[in-house]
């Protein structure tokens, strides 16, 4: 098992790179060659930029599903980010291994199976309408708010809220953990009270791997197909929904329109990946 | 009295992360159960059997089983050589060979899955088993590779060094020393490999283009506004794997679990 | 500045059945520095913990300058601990770790800063105040730790083994601007190490703790020469106890039986022919350390350790030797655990 | 080391392509290699259409993928029970039913294929008709001359319009027809008065602004979408005045027609469920609504009408199903065979299959839960037991579907297939985004 040295490294990583540049190279050269107009399947051949023009001519439906899937997307990251610093900030004052547990349970649940859940539960004659309804509190469905399936996608934002906050919570207290006294300490002993010690040194303390994770969790609803695709109406629709409908659709010319978004989802993503590995990076130079 | 409120806030919490459990209970095994009555009133395994008679339910199970098994396994077989070269080695390249195993976990599966959908097609692997293992890999293979690499980087070398002075043949050094000393990681590499392929949707119904079918495609289908006894079903078959795992590697999950858990 | 009573603590953990600290009580002068000697367990950390407020006692008090502060929050004791290691804040540079005590008290961001320029020139690193925290060696660290507790003027420092992760040579120096700025601020402090020279060479007066109870407390130079119980004198490496040898202390010999004498092992003399009051013994080992020789010897059935200075005799294993205990140099210590 | 990693890699990859639970995914290669013994003119696994006995021998042993939509549990188990284990018994065929979302889903596979020059692909039977049926017809991708050469069909009345035109194409002898179906409402009797019901689209618009956000009906645009487009052009026949005219294709008659269809939509817009902004996706979700008394119509194309959904426990024993005055859109479901479909023999021997009379009579019993009517014509069969069989089924249907004299009083047929997509986007772009 010596590695030999020089060609050696390259010799160990050859099997895995080898898969991910073929598979990776392949499915971005055929999604670019599809999105200028090169779709064997029907012979067409000739290059042309039709399909970008068409997604992104200003009244294409694109600019509403951007728009949608931003909302959807930052929404959740926001909200998740705020609620998993606080219950971070108040769990690891009163830490214990249950909660641990508590949290990666959550890990047992897919984003289909939290959104099977919303769904039964919130729907406007899901189980809490039920409840509500034998209390009293409404008489006919309708009464319900409409959480699931509406227009401005919160049940995608509470479905995707369900998986993220614990997500971003067991980040956050793994920094918080990570010493054997906490930062907390130090600063109340110098002085600091409660609100002090969250506002100068828990958050600064968190931020660099909250905002790292919270941007992970954005790129991650940005792309994501199954939660809109489930818990979305049929207009406006997210991102990945349009992409794949017209990916499917039995005109196959439709496929280019497909790839553009595609590609467009990808770009936006990895700009997002990459201020986020930066923001990592920077974390760890600090920190020596 | 605030310690009393602490707690008790605690135990909504936790029951918040079981109550989806709870919820597919009911639904999977009850019926005729409409607004607005609260709790259901007739209890029933119909909906269980019925689900398992289906001929679709126990060959997506298995076939789901098969997959995740075949891509937990690859992706191990594939990450192990490559975590330790960059766990342990410093070479020209280095930076860019890890941006490029991280590349799979930016770009999405729709992305992916619409691309080589085209390639398989051509290459025959489309609508097969070994497409979908092979599709699989993209998304598990940076977090075995990632996971294994910093088990590596914690693994000290004089061990192997102490076993060769000892006279133990580098295979056997290997097998007794190294992957001994990795087990853990090991287990959770694969597990998580696992848990991965087996919620995979998008890129089973790309690849395997409604021919290979899996518990996610079912659910999914069903989850579109089927019957709702059928769906907390055929949800409670799908969770029943990843809690096995989750409840088996709690304790692994907690240093490793951490940079896996996006994607899944 | 601040005198600080300790009076009667009792501590126990909830699911430990022995108590941590025993009826614990001391006094501390203005200014004074204290140095809390004793192995671990023996309730130095957990001390320091009712101090600061992180644990409260079961029952006792704790006073600065003659009131209670034990129903004061934590962050407004004014108790200010510096750890083994530095926690400098790795998001904040050297100036805002310095300034932190200050900028939670609400000053003003000019006071901040000259505040922290003194501190920075106090502990001899002026111009640093840009850097990061990881920048920074363990010596630096641990005086810009130091700095960042002292800002606020707090009324009692504790330091709890700030210097046993340093290497000897950074720590020496460090031992002596710690007391220098101790002194020079007069700050009152607790200084707890399990380092015998370390305390001896920081503190003003010793107290030797085993148990959760103060074994002994005085001055180190006392405490070396004169330790006055059992307990105490092993504490300063004081390993030979003779009772009522009549080779030895033949006039004295005492009616009482609990009567003990203790010799420190440099005091013993080891040599190769009888002499006055000298008991035979067999070498069992003879190690060469430099500045000194050390010997083991077994006299009369038990082990006596020796140490003399340069030039010294080497015996070999097994060597017929004769041990003095010079009687100018016994000292009479009790024979109970409490002094 | 890494050599062995290569040959592990490759070994793996080997199992999953030939694994014991691959068994479902079939290697069409060496499914089309089965040995012909009989068949003495022929060779190994090929067939003469006009000799059927040679049809049964090449389709021995083979397996039939059957694509077919698997949004219905209980479909899906008639699927199984009833053809599955017929085609074992009978024939040695096994049925490998793959469920597809939408038969879109399978229209693709078999372009997909085309374009990967695929041949022979992985679909043998597609549960098909209408614009899917069309796309696959234009690309040239369908078997061709088969349909009215299997025994069964003899069984059913090619001279029917209704039959001979799928969406107003004609077959052409390319898809064989095996179930009907008619589009009904469902209303449950225990919170609705019967003589409460409209009955016609003009009454319909009427009741639901006196009962607001009680109604709503299929998005017609997404792949369950079929009820919501019959549902509308029920109404575009009815503002229209007529069926038969949207037989053809004819631009300037929607052109003219359709303002009027998109103002009575918007006008029902403003009294739907939700207020219209969002549509129940497919049947069953619209059951969903329907039985948690969300909205008081349901809608069915199923002759058993309510039959089916009360046996599944999906909906209370007191729904019932009517229908309007006239205008309600029937039609058939067909199955057709890709030209590069691997099984051919045995695809033919299903289609036959379906039409055989005493799984005719089992498809329309509500508790079989299948649930649509008959493709052949009763009185064609001549077998006096079959015929006892399709007619007591008949009129084992119950309250809880529409009686049969209604139903054929209000039957149409459906429009072009042209219109389907002039429909689909005239509404998602002046009814959904208004």
């Amino acid at each position: 098992m010596r590695d030999k040295p020089i060609f050696s490294p390259w010799l160990s990583l050859a099997p895995a790179l080898t898969i991910v540049i073929l598979l990776l190279g392949a499915s971005l050269l055929y999604a670019i060659a599809e999105s200028v107009g090169y779709i064997s399947a029907i012979g067409q051949h000739e290059i042309s930029l039709s399909a970008y023009r068409e997604t992104l001519n200003l009244n294409s439906e694109f600019w509403t599903s951007l728009i949608f899937s931003l909302w959807i997307s930052v929404a959740s990251t926001i909200i998740s980010a705020a609620v998993a610093l606080t219950l971070a900030v108040w769990l690891s004052e009163r830490s214990r291994n249950s909660d641990t547990f508590a949290l990666n349970w959550n890990l047992a649940f897919p984003h289909l199976v939290w959104s099977v859940a919303i769904l039964l539960f919130l729907s406007q004659s899901g189980l809490l309408a039920r409840w509500a309804a034998t209390l009293g509190i409404i008489q006919m469905p309708a009464d319900f708010p409409v959480l699931v399936r509406d227009r401005f996608g919160i049940g995608i934002i509470l479905s995707y809220l369900g998986k993220e906050i614990p997500f971003l919570t067991i980040t956050i207290l793994s920094v918080l953990r990570s010493q054997s006294i906490g930062f907390d300490v130090v600063a109340e002993n110098l002085g600091a009270n409660r609100w002090q010690r969250v506002r100068y040194v828990t958050i600064p303390q968190v931020l660099p791997a909250l905002l790292a994770g919270s941007l992970i969790v954005f790129g991650f609803i940005f792309s994501s197909y199954e939660v809109p695709a489930l818990l979305g109406v049929g207009y406006p629709r997210a991102l990945p929904v349009l992409a794949l409908r017209f990916f499917l659709d039995p005109d196959l010319r439709a496929r280019s329109e497909g790839m553009v978004i595609s590609l467009i989802i990808t770009l936006i993503v990895t700009v997002v990946a990459v201020i986020s590995l930066k923001i990592g990076e920077r974390k760890e130079k600090d920190e020596g | 009295m605030k310690h009393f409120v602490t707690s008790k806030f605690r135990y909504i919490l936790y029951l918040v992360l079981v109550a989806p459990l709870l919820l597919f209970i009911a639904y999977a095994f009850s019926t005729r159960w409409f607004f607005p009555q609260p709790f259901p009133i007739e209890w029933t395994m119909e909906t269980f059997q019925h689900v398992f008679h289906d001929s679709q339910t126990i060959p997506s199970l298995a076939q789901g089983l098969w997959i995740a098994s075949l891509v937990g396994l690859l992706s191990l077989i594939l990450a192990l050589p490559a975590a330790r070269v960059l766990g342990l080695r410093k070479f020209r390249g280095r930076q860019l060979v890890w941006l490029l195993f991280f590349l799979p976990t930016i770009i999405p599966p729709l992305s992916v899955g619409m691309g080589l959908n085209i390639l398989f097609l051509r290459v025959g692997l489309a609508g097969t088993i070994a497409g979908v293992v092979l599709a699989h890999i993209i998304p598990t293979l940076p977090y075995t590779i990632f996971t294994l690499s910093s088990a590596y980087a914690r693994f000290d070398e004089n061990y192997e060094f102490q076993a060769l002075a000892l006279g133990a043949s580098p295979w056997h050094i290997f097998l007794n020393v190294t992957l001994r000393m990795m087990t853990p990681s090991l287990v959770v590499a694969a597990l998580f490999a696992f848990l991965i392929s087996w919620s995979q949707y998008l890129l089973t119904l790309l690849i395997g283009g409604g021919q290979v079918i899996t518990l996610p495609i079912l659910l999914f289908s069903a989850a579109s506004g089927g019957n709702p006894s059928v769906i907390a079903t055929l949800s409670l078959l799908f969770i029943a794997p990843p809690v096995l795992v989750i409840a088996v590697t709690a304790r692994q999950l907690n240093q490793h679990g951490n940079q896996i858990r996006e994607q899944y | 500045m601040t005198t600080v009573n300790i009076i009667s603590l009792n501590k126990t953990y909830p699911n430990q059945s022995a108590p941590v600290l025993k009826d614990f009580s001391l006094s501390i002068h203005d200014g004074e520095m204290v140095a809390f000697l004793g192995p671990s367990g023996s309730g130095k950390s957990t001390l320091l913990k009712l101090i600061t407020g992180i644990e409260r006692p079961d029952s006792g008090d704790i006073q600065f300058d003659d009131s209670s502060i034990l129903n004061i929050d934590p962050n407004k004791r004014g108790a200010v601990l510096m750890f083994q290691k530095s926690y400098l804040f790795p998001f904040l540079n050297v100036e805002d770790n310095i300034g932190f005590g200050l900028k939670v008290q609400g000053a003003s961001s000019q006071i901040i800063h000259a505040e922290v320029k003194r501190m920075l020139n106090l502990i001899g690193l002026p111009g640093i105040e840009k850097r990061k925290s990881g920048q920074l060696s363990g010596g630096e660290g641990q005086r810009v730790a130091l700095a960042r507790a002292l800002v606020t003027n707090p009324k009692l420092l504790l330091l709890d083994e700030p210097l046993s992760s340093l290497d000897t040579e950074v720590r020496i120096n460090l031992q002596e601007v710690i007391r220098n700025i101790q002194r020079e601020l007069g700050v009152t402090t607790i200084f707890v190490t399990h380092d015998l020279g370390e305390a001896m060479a920081m503190s003003d007066r010793m107290a030797l703790l085993l148990n959760g109870e103060i074994v002994a407390l005085d001055t180190p130079e006392n405490l070396f020469h004169r330790p006055r119980s059992l307990a105490a004198a092993k504490f300063m490496g004081v390993s030979t106890f003779l009772s009522g040898d009549p080779l030895i202390v033949q006039k004295e010999a005492c009616s009482s039986s609990d009567k003990v004498f203790a010799i420190r092992p440099e005091h013993i003399r080891v040599q190769k022919d009888t002499c006055d009051q000298s008991m035979p013994g067999v070498v069992s080992d003879c190690v060469f350390r430099g500045e000194y020789v050390e010997y083991l010897v077994a006299v009369d059935g038990t082990h006596v350790r020796a140490r003399m200075s340069m030039p010294a005799p080497m015996f070999p294993h097994g060597a017929q030797v004769f041990v003095k205990f010079p009687r100018e140099h016994l000292f009479e210590v009790q024979n109970q655990e409490s002094a | 080391m890494k050599r062995i990693v290569f040959l592990f890699v490759t070994f793996a990859l080997l199992l999953a392509a030939c694994a014991p639970s691959a068994a479902t995914v079939i290697q069409p290669a060496v499914a089309t290699d089965q040995p012909a013994t009989t068949a003495s003119t022929l060779a190994a696994g090929e067939f003469d259409i006009n000799n059927w006995e040679s049809v049964l021998t090449s389709a021995r042993g083979q397996t039939v993928n059957w694509y077919i939509w698997g949004g219905s549990d209980t479909i899906n188990a008639f699927v199984d029970n009833f053809y599955g284990k017929a085609l074992k018994e009978k024939y040695d065929i096994t049925l490998n039913r793959v469920p597809v979302a939408d038969t879109v889903d399978a229209v693709n596979q078999v372009l997909s294929e085309k374009q990967a020059g695929k041949d022979p692909g992985a679909v043998d039977l597609i549960w098909i008709n209408g614009e899917n049926f069309f796309t696959l017809k234009q690309a040239d991708l369908l078997y061709k001359d088969w349909a009215q050469k299997i025994p069964n069909a003899k069984l059913v009345n090619w001279d029917n319009p209704a039959i001979k035109l799928d969406f107003g194409h004609p077959v052409d002898n390319q898809e064989s027809p095996w179930s009907s179906a008619q589009f009904q409402f469902i209303y449950d009797s225990a919170r609705t008065n019967a003589d409460e019901l409209p009955h016609s689209y003009a009454d319909l618009k009427t009741w639901a602004c006196e009962h607001p956000g009680r109604f709503t009906y299929v998005d017609p645009t997404g792949s369950g979408g079929f009820l919501g487009a019959r549902f509308i052009k029920g109404a575009l026949y009815e503002l229209s005045g007529g069926a038969e005219q949207w037989l053809n294709f004819d631009q300037s008659l929607w052109d003219k027609n359709s303002p009027a269809l998109g103002s009575y939509l918007n006008d029902l817009k403003l009294c739907l469920w939700r207020n219209g902004e969002t549509y129940p996706k497919d049947e069953s979700e619209l059951v969903n609504l329907f039985a948690n008394n969300e909205v008081d119509f349901s809608m069915t194309n199923d002759i058993t009408g309510a039959g089916r959904w009360i046996n599944d426990g999906r909906m209370p024993a007191t729904a019932r199903a009517f229908v309007f005055n006239q205008y309600m859109i029937g039609d058939f479901n067909y199955v057709a065979i890709p030209l590069n479909a691997p099984n051919k023999a045995a695809a033919l021997v299903l289609a036959n299959l379906l039409l055989e009379p005493e799984l005719q009579a089992a498809q329309i019993l509500p508790e079989n839960g299948f649930g649509l009517g008959y493709a052949i014509d009763v009185t064609r069969v001549t077998d006096s037991a079959a015929l006892s069989a399709l007619q007591s089924a008949a009129t084992k249907l119950g309250d809880s579907a529409t009686p049969a004299s209604d139903l054929a009083k209000s039957l149409v047929g459906d429009s072009a297939a042209e219109y389907q997509t002039l429909v689909e986007q005239g509404w998602s772009k002046f009814v959904l985004q208004k």
